[in-house]
């Protein structure tokens, strides 16, 4: 089965991320696929690699990285989201004229199409948000 | 492949963005050539008001998108007759034209759709 | 003391004015902003609800947000009075202290 | 085609789940995930508005969501499924397609 | 100068972080030398239901925050009668003891404090 | 009248920032005090200056950065809520071993003794959130 999942809100004030992660690890470890996750809305906000949250707590960003890199994960964020809300990669950082760049490691940023796409090539789509 | 989408919109205009963020990814979805729906039910009634005027809050006014979807052949647009009543709107009251379901048409709406979005 | 009590979320989606309308007291004032102002229609399955708790709670409406969002002073119920942000800053003064229902 | 919905809100606290049976068609299912574990809870005021609607549809409740809240399986009403996170999967496979309700 | 704070907690826990940052709040307070009181109202109640155990969704637990508020002289916590009763909650469900008020104490309850923090 | 105001959300996905920032310019103009600005919460995203959205639209950051600049006005990100969702300035880089930071112009970044403290210190506290 090939699922695409959406995740609309960041990190720690809801919920969100971590039932979507909890989610697609299950589905991984039961041998489905997930061609895509897209982070669109605040959900964009996963993909920052200048979170430090408590040493005590999950570390949700980190989580999403080392995913992506056990199974070739693809975390798409959404460009025109990202832009409102400042999560950048170098190029965008050039494009933009901004002085630094902040896109966590496994995160790509991308247009609305990879979502569309995205569902129009899997079986299910699964959306995660507030 | 063509797949029947259904958008749901289910929250007012400005008190957040999902209103504003939907339309874009309608309009990207138009360009894919797939078989869209937009539904209006709960708050989402709110979206397609009439005479919406930002000024004072100094927000995009986004409301003349509906208008526009036309154009990006996006043409099937469907509210709840139960969520219009609730609110004391009439059709007279929306900035486009729509066709005005019962919660029980709604139901064999989405059921008839192969994937559902919701905002 | 009395208290002013803004709500800001829409009384169909939210349980925000409902609990606000549960604590709040005679003679305190309920500011209703952002979705919170559809609260404030003729017409709405709240209108008797609003109409009840009117008699004892003064209320308001942030004007800016209801013309944002497409309605005039006459979709608004009597006796609702229409502030600007302005008109808010004056009414956090008016009264003791400020209870947001988030 | 079946639909798995699925709540992810305090019926307590946002109008979701109650849209959700508005909505959810006789044969389809709904699963109760984060706070809209809530609802699945004994002796709430809405046991009865769950009860009715158990008739028609199929409901789960995440067993995860359930203990970080503090609530065990006997606290559940009869009827209600738990399921842990692969069940979730499986249950996204088993119905035709997902509707989220936010 | 010291102020009567009242902080009102209506959000059940873990599906947001409200509660979670509300607890820094209060300890911080608390070292201010404020008059403090926390109420529990609406779906805020959950927060202290006990046996809460978040192995399976892995996030922080914070409930044993709420038995050491007594150690920072956090001394004044209030539930709502009524929305415990709407949740099918107990005194005895809960982490810690607190008073229990009807809605009609809990208007005079908000009346009678300084300054009203809202989560 | 000596105000506090809180801020619990970013901006765009909420209208919190936009009513804040409407409040508070109002109550300026009247010749009222703002002691000051505590974002927490999701607020903390609205001190990155790496925003950049559309032409059309408004730029809620640089707007926080030029009524402070105006006004003088102390906005202060909470550096606890900052911490776990990424919002440094170059003290924060250096301490947690970042490799970038983002705070935009007229933010600083201090604890939640500043909200306390505030409190204490001023006649109103509004608070702005979701």
């Amino acid at each position: 089965m090939k699922f695409i999942i959406q995740v609309n809100k960041g990190p720690y004030q809801h919920q969100t991320a971590d039932s979507a992660y909890q989610f697609i690890s299950a589905a991984l470890a039961k041998g489905h696929e997930v061609l895509r996750v897209f982070f669109y809305h605040d959900g964009v906000n996963n993909g920052t690699r200048l979170t430090a949250p408590p040493q005590d707590d999950r570390n949700v960003v980190h989580r999403w990285s080392a995913l992506a890199a056990e199974h070739d994960l693809d975390l798409v964020i959404c460009v025109a989201a990202a832009q409102r809300r400042g999560i950048l990669d170098e190029r965008e950082m050039n494009r933009l004229d901004k002085d630094a760049h902040n896109l966590a490691p496994g995160f790509r940023i991308s247009g609305l199409g990879q979502l569309i796409e995205g569902v129009v090539l899997s079986d299910r789509l699964v959306v995660f948000g507030d | 492949m063509i797949k029947k989408c259904l958008y749901v919109n289910r929250r007012a205009p400005y008190g957040t963005s999902y209103a504003l963020e939907a339309i874009d990814v309608v309009l990207i979805g138009s360009a894919f050539d797939q078989d869209i729906s937009l539904l209006f039910i709960d708050d989402g009634v709110f979206q397609l008001k009439s005479d919406q005027d930002t000024t004072g809050i100094e927000m995009k006014n986004f409301s003349s998108a509906y208008s526009a979807f036309e154009m990006y052949d996006v043409e099937k647009l469907y509210v709840s007759k139960e969520a219009m009543t609730a609110r004391g709107l009439k059709k007279r009251d929306l900035v486009v034209d729509v066709e005005v379901l019962s919660d029980n048409a709604i139901k064999d709406l989405m059921d008839e759709h192969d994937v559902i979005f919701s905002f | 003391m009395s208290i002013l009590h803004t709500v800001n979320k829409s009384p169909f989606e939210k349980n925000n004015l409902e609990s606000c309308l549960r604590y709040v007291k005679s003679g305190s004032a309920v500011l209703l902003i952002e979705d919170g102002i559809y609260a404030a229609l003729k017409n709405t399955c709240f209108e008797k609800e609003m109409a009840t708790a009117m008699k004892e709670v003064n209320f308001y409406c942030l004007a800016p947000d209801m013309k944002a969002r497409g309605f005039s002073e006459s979709k608004i119920m009597d006796g609702i009075k229409m502030v600007d942000y302005a008109g808010f800053v004056d009414l956090t003064i008016e009264y003791d202290k400020v209870q947001a229902w988030l």
